[in-house]
């Protein structure tokens, strides 16, 4: 069951990476990093269990937090790079130019 | 059968070698100074990678001592890469004040626009030696 | 006894891993950016506290289990929050929900 | 079997990130996957059985170095310009470079080879004989600050100068008590309130990582970049400085100061006893007991530095950046 689980979380990894190239916006590759983050922590979380890490669950305590800071602050770019001096603007796409 | 051994002994290095390159591409290929910095960074990141690759032992547990535990990874790598970490971000954030102060001179943080406007300051400058500016 | 926990954690173990994949088709199928942090911030919320919830079943009594009780805390009063605000910070930000009539329903409220 | 196949998952996910960032012109996307390039990095370091590094990554590459390049793309603009150069010749140089490396690969051991040089060397000494001489389970945290104290005293330097570096190039503009920009959304009310709950447990999670380094993951690196994260997180939910009012910004160069002095005190100590720099041994009647001590105190001054330097970068990107 363990196994299954990390697989599914594997699964869920490679999805929401996926998530964050495509984009479209860049609030989706937000959403992307963030979730991202806590399926990091969940990975580390059942997989130092089932592979007898050492203090594997202070490093999925420090993770869930660094992943609620990082959130906050890609929030809080938003929301003044939005608001106040207006951004270069790029040369020919606004969102999620590929090249 | 012999690469697939040398595949799998190597792979890890492999890896890390070809994410050095990828950050390193970055940093001479691109004219952003910031996004110079990003591949600086992705080169770094693939440092540790190696580094800590070359000090796992097969079977081993992470460095803390146990009762039951017979064979441990090697510590070494992993203090000089810990404090890698944290001497690397400290040195990036250098770097990032830089451009800060960078843009704020040339207005700009394209390489291409700042070794021109440069140019054109230092013909200026040979045209009118005097010119205190 | 013994059993019924084995039983319990894989009961845990399986939805939690369900929630993860069903939070991720959605996030990779869904039409625009509320719809799909609408998918992930749900599930996401449920599918860790299960996840590490059949942990801390497989686990027994041991500050381990304790700490990752801790991280379930955490991640209940955090998730939800941070979707909140990241939804609430990209609506300020501009970016409009794709809905069947735009005009008319942004005008009643 | 299953450590191999999550290696390998996330190596390929490293890779696939690293080639996706060359190719976007969106510097915010960038900053989003050397957040997520970061974050598997840790978790492959967690396979490799480096908990330690595991969690300095974590603390570090995904939180403080993600929130710095984005305050400083805010002040330097969001999208690249096209290269104005042909790709051909540094992608020559690179392939060249890379095939020369992987060619050198070709005699190293094998990965995981318990055989190999690198650990039968020093490494091994340190393992069967740091509990006796140090008597830390953490071996990471015995070589770190006992053994090789003299480089981590290097480094600790190191932090400090970059610190002193940013603060001379960027200074902490002083704060304007009214913006007229601020937007509703920064007054996320929900935000705030959960955050007021969870500031003491990060402040507390903070403490027990430094304290419980000799034990486990953790000790003064982290422990510094924990704690600056907690007030990073309260100056960016509640605004306005809010951070500057609890360690206001002229304490934070003497607070450094003290860190490396208590760092170095503790090593001149030891001269001044007669014995070696860095030599714990003379701070208590009993060698271990003297161990114990030493690198106590100079992991509270690795932290102390950490913490500061963090801090005081933070103050001087976000005090231009953010408000």
């Amino acid at each position: 069951m363990l196994l299954a689980a990390i697989v599914a979380i594997l699964v869920t990894m490679a999805l929401t990476l996926l998530r964050g190239l495509l984009g479209p916006t860049a609030c989706d590759r937000m959403l992307a990093t963030n979730l991202f983050g806590t399926k990091t922590v969940l990975l580390i979380a059942v997989g130092g269990h089932a592979l007898g890490w050492e203090s594997f669950v202070d490093v999925a305590l420090l993770y869930a937090m660094i992943n609620f800071v990082s959130a906050i602050a890609i929030m809080r770019f938003f929301e003044y790079s939005s608001a106040t001096a207006p951004l270069s603007t790029p040369p020919q796409r606004r969102e999620g130019d590929h090249e | 059968m012999d690469l697939m051994v040398l595949l799998a002994g190597l792979f890890n290095y492999w890896v890390a070698i070809v994410l050095m390159m990828s950050g390193f591409y970055v940093v001479i290929a691109r004219g952003n100074l910031v996004k110079k910095l990003v591949g600086l960074g992705l080169f770094q990141a693939s440092v540790f990678i190696l580094y800590i690759s070359i000090g796992k032992v097969q079977g081993g547990h992470a460095p803390i001592l146990g009762a039951l535990i017979e064979r441990y990874s090697n510590p070494l790598p992993q203090v000089l890469i810990l404090t890698a970490i944290v001497v690397g971000v400290a040195t990036t954030a250098v770097g990032l004040a830089l451009i800060v102060r960078i843009r704020a001179a040339y207005g700009t943080v394209e390489e291409a626009q700042i070794l021109a406007q440069e140019r054109a300051e230092d013909a200026a400058q040979a045209e009118h030696p005097d010119d205190p500016a | 006894m013994s059993e019924l926990w084995a039983g319990l954690s894989a009961l845990c173990l399986a939805l939690g891993s369900l929630l993860c994949l069903t939070g991720a088709v959605g996030l990779l199928r869904f039409p625009d950016f509320f719809t799909r942090i609408h998918a992930v911030g749900v599930t996401d919320t449920l599918a860790t506290p299960l996840l590490l919830l059949g942990l801390i079943l497989q686990l027994g009594w041991c500050l381990d289990s304790f700490k990752l009780g801790l991280v379930v805390v955490f991640v209940l009063a955090t998730n939800p929050t941070a979707s909140h605000a990241m939804a609430k910070a990209a609506l300020d930000a501009g970016l409009q929900p794709q809905l069947p009539d735009p005009p008319a329903r942004r005008q009643d409220d | 079997m299953i450590e191999r196949l999550l290696d390998l998952f996330l190596l390929a996910l490293l890779l696939i990130t690293s080639l996706a960032a060359i190719r976007l012109r969106d510097l915010f996307a960038v900053v989003m996957l050397f957040g997520i390039y970061s974050l598997s990095a840790a978790a492959l370091f967690m396979t490799l059985d480096a908990v330690d590094v595991a969690f300095t990554e974590a603390a570090v590459g995904a939180g403080i170095t993600s929130v710095l390049m984005l305050a400083t793309l805010r002040l330097t603009g969001r999208y690249e310009q096209p290269p104005t150069h042909s790709p051909l010749l540094p992608l020559g140089v690179v392939v060249t470079t890379g095939a020369v490396l992987i060619y050198a690969t070709l005699d190293a051991p094998h990965f995981g080879d318990p055989t190999a040089p690198a650990q039968r060397q020093v490494a091994a000494h340190y393992l069967e004989a740091s509990a006796g001489e140090v008597g830390v389970p953490n071996v990471v945290t015995a070589v770190l600050a006992s053994y090789r104290g003299y480089d981590t005293l290097g480094e600790t330097l190191v932090i400090f100068t970059a610190g002193l570096v940013v603060l001379l190039l960027l200074g902490i503009q002083p704060l304007q008590p009214h913006c007229p920009t601020r937007r509703p959304a920064s007054e996320q009310v929900v935000l705030q309130v959960i955050v007021k709950m969870l500031i003491p447990f990060i402040l507390l999670f903070g403490a027990y990582v430094q304290f419980h380094g000799d034990f486990g993951a953790g000790g003064g690196f982290q422990a510094g970049v924990i704690i600056a994260t907690g007030l990073v997180l309260y100056d960016l939910v509640f605004g306005d400085g809010a951070a500057q009012q609890v360690v206001p910004p002229r304490w934070l160069p003497r607070l450094a100061a003290a860190g490396v002095l208590l760092y170095g005190g503790v090593g001149v100590y030891g001269l001044l006893k007669g014995h070696a720099l860095l030599d714990y041994r003379v701070l208590a009647s009993e060698p271990l007991a003297g161990q114990h001590l030493g690198i106590l105190l100079v992991e509270l001054g690795v932290g102390l530095t950490v913490f500061t330097v963090v801090l005081a970068i933070f103050y001087a990107f976000s005090s231009r950046g953010w408000r």
